[in-house]
């Protein structure tokens, strides 16, 4: 195949791409697809239209495009994910509840040190739960709090917002929504 | 999340049916409660929740009797969560005196010692509920499967290049780790030895049976290479991987790699 | 969705799966996604149908359904073949940790077995780390030692040796100087 030509071409071009991929990919990502003979805008434009042109015949699709925090991907529309799920039964571990409360606070308090961790959690915080959420690289440091000790600070990557499926942290859901009822002081 | 297991436990055979209505944790229990709750904010969020519990209603001095017992039981098990217990009974007494103390006619809202626990609690709450939000949430990995078809990588990799000095980083490395770990045997044999152990292993790979003398090139090698050849017979025989025969005394002798059908 | 009840919906969720695999899918693992509502024969006859879809409509598609030795799978078409190889453009790659220490713990302990290195890291060592250092023919299988299962010994080649201007192994720095003493030197 020549340098592409046509809008067909430069779609069909992002579409194996991204079909192949495996993670997403950045607008720069796609842009090197085509060797610098790409505007952003019309970038942006093609994405736009596969992103339709997979939407469209609703039933026929299995993929969809999204848009995620790193850039663009093609996933299993979701009701083919419970089937697809049966191939590895050994599927990733659930986290425990330190690991998940760890990550909220970190998601969305950010950015954070171990203390204020063990502050709002009230119990020491386990380096375990650090290391898996390293690991996973959902966290990771961010800079030093300038107080004695200069403890890290640390906040979630975009990695952890990709496989959330967000495009930002803004996507979240709201934390204002988890505030219960006051608990009364008077009794 | 995990509270609503709790009231299945059960303890020396008996089923717990309902949680103490103060801080105090049978000691039998201690491990089962330890693991059900992430902590005392935990434990005192789920008390006031579920039983309407006073803050300031608990038996102060039988707690911190109590909790004395269990920081003895725990040197064992967890110090640092009975720490953490040990340092909210503490927060709670210094409440609880602090009301007891006389105070002005009218107290402002903000100086009520018990306005930075509820403050504490109630952002623990959320955050408990956040967490439960995240983990409900489709991830990749488990509920969302990325597209991920192959393509003929047509582009000419050149292998990484790797230097002396990358190669010695990274067995320092092992090193290191290996300290830190237990149980393996970090032998000493000399590096020159292990060549001529891979050497001899070769050699009895290709040609079957090899005579002793055969292995050895008294015309080019040195006596220094020679021994060291030897060496690595010897050690090669000690760990087993080649069989030395001998029909009887004075005939030739012949090694065999033992892994040879 | 339910349990699917149609070709259609038959071959949406082996298309979604083949496309989200990453590697080629068995027969096998395929019977998988319908939890034994499956014969083998109706398998193979939907994933014909499915090639053929793929393989219809020739200038549309981007990816074709192939048969590799392993199973079946999707990729990308050859003409695009050249364009997705932009996304990575042949940088000097590196080897990973767990590669060189592979390397490193050969290189000295030679020979060794697949065993031996695990115990050394104190981690499973990957097939495709033994793989990637055959491949550059840096290591070999020089016997085997004679215990239950008859693991394959590893020893480094002389091309590893050129490879590192070496002459013997003996050039190489000898471990003992960062041997601390805490090592345990038992045997």
């Amino acid at each position: 195949m020549k340098e592409p030509d046509n809008i067909t071409e430069f779609k069909q071009i992002l579409e194996a791409a991204l079909l192949t991929a495996g993670q997403p990919l950045s607008l720069d990502d796609l842009l090197k697809l085509f060797a610098g003979r790409m505007e952003r805008t019309t970038l942006r434009m093609l994405l736009d239209e596969l992103k339709q042109d997979w939407a469209q015949e609703n039933t026929a699709k299995t993929l969809e495009l999204v848009q995620v925090a790193t850039g663009y991907r093609f996933q299993a529309k979701p009701q083919f994910s419970k089937f697809i799920a049966r191939l590895s039964p050994e599927k990733q571990p659930k986290y425990s509840r330190a690991v998940m409360e760890t990550l909220a606070i970190i998601a969305y308090k950010q950015p954070v040190t171990r203390g204020d961790i063990e502050q709002i959690r009230g119990v020491a915080v386990n380096p375990n739960v650090m290391r898996q959420l390293q690991e996973r690289d959902w966290i990771d440091v961010v800079g030093q709090r300038e107080v004695p000790g200069r403890p890290s600070l640390y906040a979630t990557t975009k990695h952890f917002l990709d496989d959330l499926s967000l495009r930002s942290l803004s996507e979240l859901p709201p934390f204002e929504e988890f505030a219960q009822t006051e608990i009364p002081l008077d009794n | 999340m995990q509270t609503q297991l709790i009231l299945g436990i059960r303890v020396h055979g008996e089923t717990l049916s309902e949680l103490p209505q103060d801080l105090y944790i049978p000691p039998d229990a201690l491990e089962v409660y330890l693991e059900a709750f992430e902590g005392p904010l935990d434990l005192l969020l789920y008390l006031i929740r579920k039983h309407n519990l006073d803050i300031l209603d608990i038996p102060m001095a039988q707690l911190t009797e109590q909790y004395m017992e269990y920081v003895e039981k725990m040197k064992v098990i967890k110090l640092e969560l009975a720490a953490d217990y040990l340092l909210m009974s503490a927060m709670l007494i210094e409440i609880k005196s602090r009301m007891l103390l006389p105070k002005p006619v009218e107290v402002p809202e903000e100086d009520d010692p018990r306005a930075e626990l509820v403050r504490r609690l109630m952002e623990y709450e959320a955050i408990k509920l956040g967490a439960q939000r995240l983990d409900a949430m489709p991830q990749v990995g488990g509920e969302i499967q990325v597209a991920a078809a192959c393509y003929q990588h047509i582009a000419d990799i050149k292998p990484p290049e790797v230097s002396l000095d990358e190669l010695v980083e990274a067995w320092r490395n092992v090193l290191k780790r290996a300290k830190l770990t237990t149980n393996h045997k970090i032998g000493k044999a000399e590096l020159s030895v292990r060549e001529h152990m891979s050497q001899i292993l070769r050699r009895l790979k290709a040609d079957g049976m090899v005579e002793f003398s055969a292995l050895f090139d008294v015309l080019t090698d040195g006596l220094p290479k020679l021994v060291v050849h030897f060496l690595a017979i010897l050690e090669l025989a000690k760990e087993g991987l080649i069989r030395i025969t001998q029909q009887q005394a004075f005939s030739p002798i012949y090694l065999q790699s033992n892994a040879s059908e």
